[in-house]
């Protein structure tokens, strides 16, 4: 492994040092995409070259992805684990092949393998879309749940960070969930029905914005937009536009963004001079809250101050 | 079997003018139709309210388009695994042309007018079942691999296309470019029913003509039924199996077009696992994957069948988990009645069958006492 | 699991009676959903003696068949073998009884090797596994007997449909039975094939095998017979000694009234030249062979010319180059005097020229259709109006062409599969003719026809020849192209030999030109022969 | 077309006593490979290093096992969609008895030692595919449909056996309850190889005796290419087909065990896509879809096809959305390119075949003024 550092401290100051491998979820989905670019952008800034590739949240893939950036001796990865424990193995295997690995987005069960574990904090975030729509809600009403993907353990982890909020306001009732796999149109559809089943719903809260954005398509076309409140998670666009026409309460922005940077300067940082410069391997980003108010300086998953 | 079945119901009502055989295989999928709308509609009051036929209209609507383009493949004995990604790819191609087009070397960018944006989209949705068809046609590859690969390759470029964004916004066209209208027009419900709904039952009467009036559809019967006899009876085969694909793929592209208008987006998993619910759809209808049977009618009733189940799983509120055991079973089911049925009447018939030929060889019995063993033995 | 003991065997028969019944049928009757395929036949097989079966299409006989082999399970009545009341639930029930079938149909299995087929189901095992050597040596050895130098080794699907045949009669053999059932063995065979097989009888019967056998050959048949039992509508109609019957007997009894067998047509003037092939040939690159080699040969309007040949000589190679399925390597087809180069099966049949094949079940028939969609659909573009079908105009022709044609069925909606065999193939030829041809193909057009039915096929065909029409028909039988053509042209290893005048040849000389020049058959086992020959020459 | 192709060749080489015809087949997919292999190796060096063969190998095994029973599956005839889902769901199992099981009427938890653990996860997915096996064989059910609807119930079971959650740390087992051991064991490297690679190994040389050595190998290829004669032959076609299916289900269980072990969890979404891979790798190695037609060679090859070209893109750096496209285009290819070279032959045999016919009838003419022409006209 220590040759991999060499080479990458050697030619690090001439702007053309080794290669990065960014393992991500599933780039056609704008959040990720958002980071990928992000980390493209800034390897490249800092002089690397890139390969990039997607295990779209299946461990078996990512194992696959991970050994082959091990066997091809990139000079670090970063990576967006697919399962905080199904993850361990293989990021110690790429450690043990001396090959330093950041991680962004989400953890892994176990420390002292990573250079640094860059999180959004999902069950703060989730908290913090819970209580903004609780209070949109007025803290009375029904709601129905849009669950991600089950086999994703963020779907579970919001899913139970809004449950912390809400299950303090006795008059908030949760009468329905549905699986929608974080994709629009599932979750379009899943609304639909759930309108047919409970009419007079007052509250939806989903699980990322893409599905929370197919439920609005859903209220809009039964003309009950205006009179439910929706909750969304991730920031996207398209969300920060519903946000904008009141369409959508609130939406969590995950800070990507800051979080990509972060991972990706430890990690030149490592590859350069082999110094980890964190003291704390686990760096919790803290969600925003985006509503109203502050959606105008959300722009492609960055809050402008 | 199920073909001697047919044959047998088929064989007997003679002087009528339907093919009972066909009507006994829907009839399956009717009887599995009314038994899920009883049992759900029981159990929540809300399930056939006005408004959730509406809902149950369009998504129905959404599988029947695809089911229909589907079942013309299946006449013919082949399969398309790849119009669920042709689905996205023609949305991700109309999305692109909604952010306009760069024409190369000058700075300009072009923005098609609404109706050529679909053209184009159903288009390409035609040119990818054109590519389809032309393999399996002419290189006599296996459409179930062909359109496999064909999944892949789709679904790679709708990502591409999209590169990563759902393009959302740009679907609303601008003022004086001509393109507005995506969604009055195509998330519309014209006299309360879905345009989707109206799209289907124009295409269900279209192809019903196409299968039961036009020599295309006696071609594709007899393709399906037995492809060398057909080309020696002059029937241009390799045509016939050509233009099924691009039917395919026209249906594809415009439920592409129908989808984001739906769902207001173009995304990059627009359409993901449609194929299956087509085929399921087809089958249930009472199709043979063997190619040469099947109906309009039956595929439009087999839609309903899984659109009204699984509305009705989550109306009940099922649990999600078991709404997927529940489809499953639901689909092995519908398929298994008229086998079970056939089997018990086989037996009934067989019973029945044994006791005539007892009573007559008894009645012979008598009869040839004197007789029979005489003939037999007379040449010794 | 059969081992392949003859000599106990045999000799144990050797103390058995000939001329007892071994296996008897005792009140069979048989129902197929509305169909009543057998009604109450008493039915006797007896040891060392050929009961020859004949009935028309669908008169019940392969049914018994299957019935007596295990492979259908009788309605009512029962089985008795030696005496004893058995019940076979399965072809390997039958044949550790020792009774074998050679099926009407041919059952092999394409992909697997000849010694793979023969004893599929019940493979000769060693510790290692199949015992592939000891099967390949039995399979030598039958074929030895069947004097058919095909080796174990050759994947089936490389074999012509005679030597396909053959592997099915080996297999049988091979079973070493007690009670033999051939059900059209011979359909596919040479005439020496024939004889060989005919001798492999004799043998057997000496073994005090008791042999069961149906053609519609009925003179191949009357010629082997020890007794004959003439089935009609499912049931026994008459049983005979072979001594008391000839031809006009059995086609009586079989058609159930005086049926004319002899068809003739009587020359006249013929119109102008129809159809014109000119020094054709046509390759065939999988077998590097060509099939037709220089082929010229001229049909004229009213003309009914019949390709005579033995199997294998390339007639079928021919006809379907005709229609347009084969590319012509070499030479010129001429319709019309119009050039058919280049032109598909149904630019050739919208002018005018249109085949009616070979297999009827497999290159015929539409078999998830109704008899009156089988009829139009090569004539569809008859009744397109504005590019819909117009189905009333459309119905009123099927229905017209089936009563004239005389096909009987039910109508129009009937399904195609409850027609008998005679019945289809008229269907199929009345497709054709729906199409107003000006020449008509005919591939073996009555293969497996009953009597009866093969009297209609012809005079339907004469019919259509006096109004102008051409015909070109292919046929394996002397006795078909004596008497149903107007010029005889006979054809050998790909080449037309020469012609005779029906009037003046006999039986022994269109057969000898057939065989004459064709000491070895074209087969797979004689790779190159024809190649080498056609670039030496 | 396919099949007349093997034909030809597998008919020539009569001395020999391989099935050359099998080879040609295979031969495209190992030049495909070969081609591959090449084209990777060539732009990155790491790609044939001894760690990256071993990723590769692992990868291919576990495609590589799913492919071997479904090679049998499709040797029959049928295909077997619900592998991927059978895979999850044998997953799931295992997962379950890792955490332990209550016992009903107590309050006792019993846990199964690793061994039962691994046998009841195999024989789960045995049990799966005895369902299908007789839904087809005893029903006459359409492989597809019923496996299509097998897939739907088998991940639903397995969401519901997980209900949201994976299972993880119980996977480890605990000392003193005889269940540890699991990663250990199955996702070990004896001699370096990965533990899947070996059990591939086992598998293809155990299914190469059953093809080539056993009745039942004949038999299995019988029923793919003549279900009637081989019934008529007395093969029990019946059991051979439901047997099958089973093999599958067993396969699916070795690759559960073999993955939870591999990526040290039991995730509802384990397996899913693995059955269009595995027929992927089948029919790229030279297997037909209708039945009869493959060898254990031709599909390992096959995944190895898949496996190499999958990560050989990935480390050569092509972005994931064009990696899926050259995928699905490679599949496409690899079946289509031995039809494209058979045309060609034929098309160039055809060429010089026309070319001595034209030769051998110009010297024809001269010959024959006198003799011919008087030859055919003289009936006349
Ligand atoms: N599997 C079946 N299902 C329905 N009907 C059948 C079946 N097999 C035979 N039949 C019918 O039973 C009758 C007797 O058929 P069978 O095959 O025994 O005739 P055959 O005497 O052998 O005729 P051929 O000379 O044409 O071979 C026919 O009407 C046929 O259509
Ligand atoms: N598809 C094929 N593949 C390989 N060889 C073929 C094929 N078709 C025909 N042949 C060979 O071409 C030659 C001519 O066969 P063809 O079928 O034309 O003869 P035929 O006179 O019609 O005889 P039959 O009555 O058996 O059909 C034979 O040697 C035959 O084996
Ligand atoms: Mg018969
Ligand atoms: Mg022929």
């Amino acid at each position: 492994g220590g040759d991999d550092t060499g080479n990458g401290a050697g030619d690090g100051e001439e702007g053309s040092g080794g290669e990065i491998a960014i393992i991500t979820v599933d780039p056609s989905n704008p959040y990720w995409a958002a980071e990928v670019s992000i980390a493209e952008d800034l390897a490249e800034e800092m002089g690397y070259t890139t390969t990039t590739s997607a295990h779209g949240n299946d461990p078996d893939e990512q194992t696959s992805l991970m050994e082959t950036a091990i066997n091809n001796q990139v000079d670090g990865i970063l990576l967006d684990p697919a399962g905080a424990d199904e993850s361990v193995a293989i990021v110690e295997q790429a450690v043990d092949a001396g090959i330093p690995v950041a991680l962004v987005n989400a953890e892994i069960s176990e420390t002292g393998l990573a250079e640094v574990q860059v999180v959004s904090n999902n069950a703060q975030g989730a908290t913090l879309g819970a209580e903004a729509w609780a209070e949109a809600m007025e803290y009375e009403g029904t709601y129905v749940e849009l669950f991600g993907n089950p086999s994703d353990n963020n779907a579970q982890v919001r899913s139970d960070g809004y449950a912390s909020v809400l299950d303090q306001y006795p008059d908030l009732e949760k009468v329905g969930e549905e699986i929608a796999n974080w994709d629009r149109q599932q979750g379009q559809t899943a609304m639909e029905q759930l309108l047919s089943r409970y009419p007079d719903i007052d509250g939806v809260i989903a699980g990322n914005d893409e599905m929370a954005l197919g439920a609005i398509n859903a209220l809009e076309e039964a003309g009950r937009i205006d009179e439910v409140s929706v909750l969304g998670f991730d920031g996207n666009n398209d969300a920060a536009d519903a946000v904008r026409e009141g369409t959508m309460v609130a939406t969590v922005l995950q800070p990507i963004a800051d979080g990509t940077e972060r991972a990706m300067e430890v990690l030149d940082e490592v590859i350069q001079t082999g110094e980890n410069p964190v003291d704390e391997e686990k760096v919790a980003l803290d969600c925003y809250l985006i509503t109203e108010e502050n959606v105008d300086q959300l722009d492609d998953f960055i809050l402008s101050d | 079997m199920t073909t001697t079945a047919e044959t047998d119901v088929a064989a007997s009502p003679k002087r009528f003018n339907i093919n009972f055989g066909a009507l006994i295989m829907e009839g399956r999928a009717l009887v599995a139709l009314i038994v899920i709308i009883a049992i759900f509609a029981l159990m929540n009051d809300n399930y056939l309210s006005s408004g959730n036929l509406a809902t149950i209209a369009k998504d129905v609507a959404f599988n029947a388009i695809i089911a229909l383009g589907m079942l013309l493949v299946i006449l013919k004995g082949g399969i398309d695994l790849s119009v669920g990604s042709t689905v996205g790819l023609t949305g991700a191609v109309a999305g692109n042309l909604f952010q306009g087009v760069s024409l190369p070397l000058t700075d300009a960018v072009m923005y098609p007018s609404l109706w050529v944006i679909v053209v184009i989209a159903v288009a390409v949705g035609m040119l990818v079942g054109w590519i389809n068809g032309l393999l399996i046609s002419r290189l006599n590859l296996a459409p179930f691999i062909v359109t496999l690969g064909m999944l892949y390759v789709g679904r790679g470029l709708t990502q591409v296309l999209l590169g990563g964004t759902n393009i959302t916004n740009e679907l609303r066209g601008q003022e004086g470019l001509n393109n507005e209208g995506l969604f009055a027009i195509f998330a519309s419900y014209p006299l309360g029913v879905p345009i989707s709904a109206w799209v289907m039952i124009a295409l269900a009467v279209i192809f019903s003509i196409l299968l039961t009036r036009t020599p295309f559809g006696r071609w594709l019967y007899a393709t399906g039924s037995n492809e060398r006899a057909a080309e020696l009876s002059g029937v241009p085969v390799k045509r016939v199996k050509t233009r099924v694909y691009i039917f395919t793929g026209m249906c594809a592209g415009m439920v592409g077009i129908l989808q984001i208008a739906n769902i207001r987006s173009s995304t990059a998993d627009l359409g993901s696992l449609y194929e299956l619910n087509a085929i399921a759809a087809v089958v249930i209808g009472g199709a043979a994957l063997s190619g040469g049977r099947g109906t309009v009618r039956g595929t439009i009733i087999g839609a309903f069948v899984i659109g009204f189940l699984t509305n009705g799983l989550v109306i009940v509120g099922v649990s999600p988990f078991w709404q997927t055991v529940i489809t499953g079973a639901v689909i092995i089911l519908a398929v298994a009645m008229d086998q079970i049925q056939q089997i018990v009447q086989r037996r009934r018939a067989d019973a029945r069958a044994v006791a005539q030929a007892r009573r007559e060889s008894e009645k012979h019995d008598d009869a040839d006492v004197a007789e029979e063993p005489s003939d037999t033995q007379k040449v010794h | 699991m059969v081992t392949a003991d003859t000599s106990t065997t045999s000799e144990t028969r050797d103390t058995e009676q000939a001329g007892e019944v071994v296996l008897r049928g005792v009140n069979i009757s048989k129902t197929y959903g509305v169909t009543r395929a057998l009604r109450g036949v008493n039915f006797d097989v007896r040891r060392g003696e050929v009961t020859v079966l004949f009935g028309e299409n669908g008169a019940g006989k392969s049914t018994l068949m299957k019935i007596l082999s295990g492979v259908e399970q009788p309605t009512a009545g029962h089985l008795e073998l030696d005496g004893e009341v058995i019940e076979l639930a399965s072809t390997t029930d039958a044949v550790e009884r020792g009774i074998s079938i050679i099926h009407q149909e041919l059952n092999l299995n394409p992909n697997l090797k000849v010694r793979d087929n023969i004893f599929l189901g019940r493979e000769l095992l060693s510790v290692r596994g199949i015992n592939y050597a000891e099967q390949s040596r039995i399979t030598r050895e039958v074929m030895e007997r069947l004097e058919e130098p095909i080796s174990p080794d050759t994947y089936v699907q490389d074999l012509r449909v005679g030597q396909q045949q053959i592997v099915e009669i080996a297999r049988a053999l091979s079973t070493d039975a007690r009670i033999l059932i051939m059900d059209e063995p011979t359909s596919a065979l040479s005439t020496t094939e024939v004889h060989v097989l005919f001798k492999i009888i004799r043998e057997l019967k000496r073994q005090n095998v008791a042999i069961v056998y149906i053609s519609h050959h009925l003179e191949e048949a009357i010629e082997i017979a020890d007794r004959a039992v003439v089935f009609r509508d499912g049931e026994l109609v008459a049983k005979e000694d072979a001594a008391n019957i000839d031809l006009p007997w059995v086609v009586r009894t079989m058609v159930g009234r005086e049926a004319d067998y002899d068809f003739r047509d009587e020359p006249r003037e013929y119109g102008d030249v129809v159809l014109s092939i000119q020094d054709v040939s046509v390759y065939d690159s999988v077998s590097e062979k060509f099939p037709v080699n220089h082929v010229s040969l001229d049909v004229r309007e009213g003309e009914i010319v019949c390709l005579y040949g033995l199997m294998g000589a390339g007639r079928t190679e021919l006809m379907e180059t005709l229609a347009g399925r084969d590319k012509v390597a070499g030479g010129r087809i001429m319709l019309d005097g119009k050039d058919m180069a280049g032109r598909s099966i149904s630019d050739r049949i919208q002018r005018g020229m249109g085949l009616v094949p070979e297999d009827r079940q497999r290159d015929g028939l539409i078999k998830l259709q109704s008899v009156g969609k089988n009829l139009s659909l090569a004539g569809l573009s008859w009744w397109v109006r504005n590019g819909l079908l117009q189905r009333g105009a459309e119905n009123e022709r099927v229905k017209q062409q089936i009563a004239d044609i005389g096909v009987k069925t039910a109508g129009p909606q009937a399904p195609i599969t409850s027609l008998s065999g005679g019945n289809a193939q008229k269907v199929v030829i009345g497709k054709m003719l729906l199409t107003d041809p000006r020449v008509l193909l005919l591939d073996e057009p009555t293969r497996g026809v009953d009597v009866g039915a093969k009297g209609e096929i012809f005079s339907l065909i004469f019919k259509q020849a006096r109004k102008g029409l051409a015909v070109l028909f292919v046929t394996s039988d002397v006795g078909e192209a004596l008497t149903a053509s107007h010029r005889i042209v006979v054809m050998s290893r790909g080449h037309l030999v020469t012609e005779f005048d029906p009037r003046e040849a006999t039986r022994e000389d269109v057969m000898a030109a057939a065989e004459d020049s064709t000491p070895e058959l074209l087969s797979a086992e004689a790779p190159g022969a024809h190649a080498t020959n056609g670039a030496d020459g």
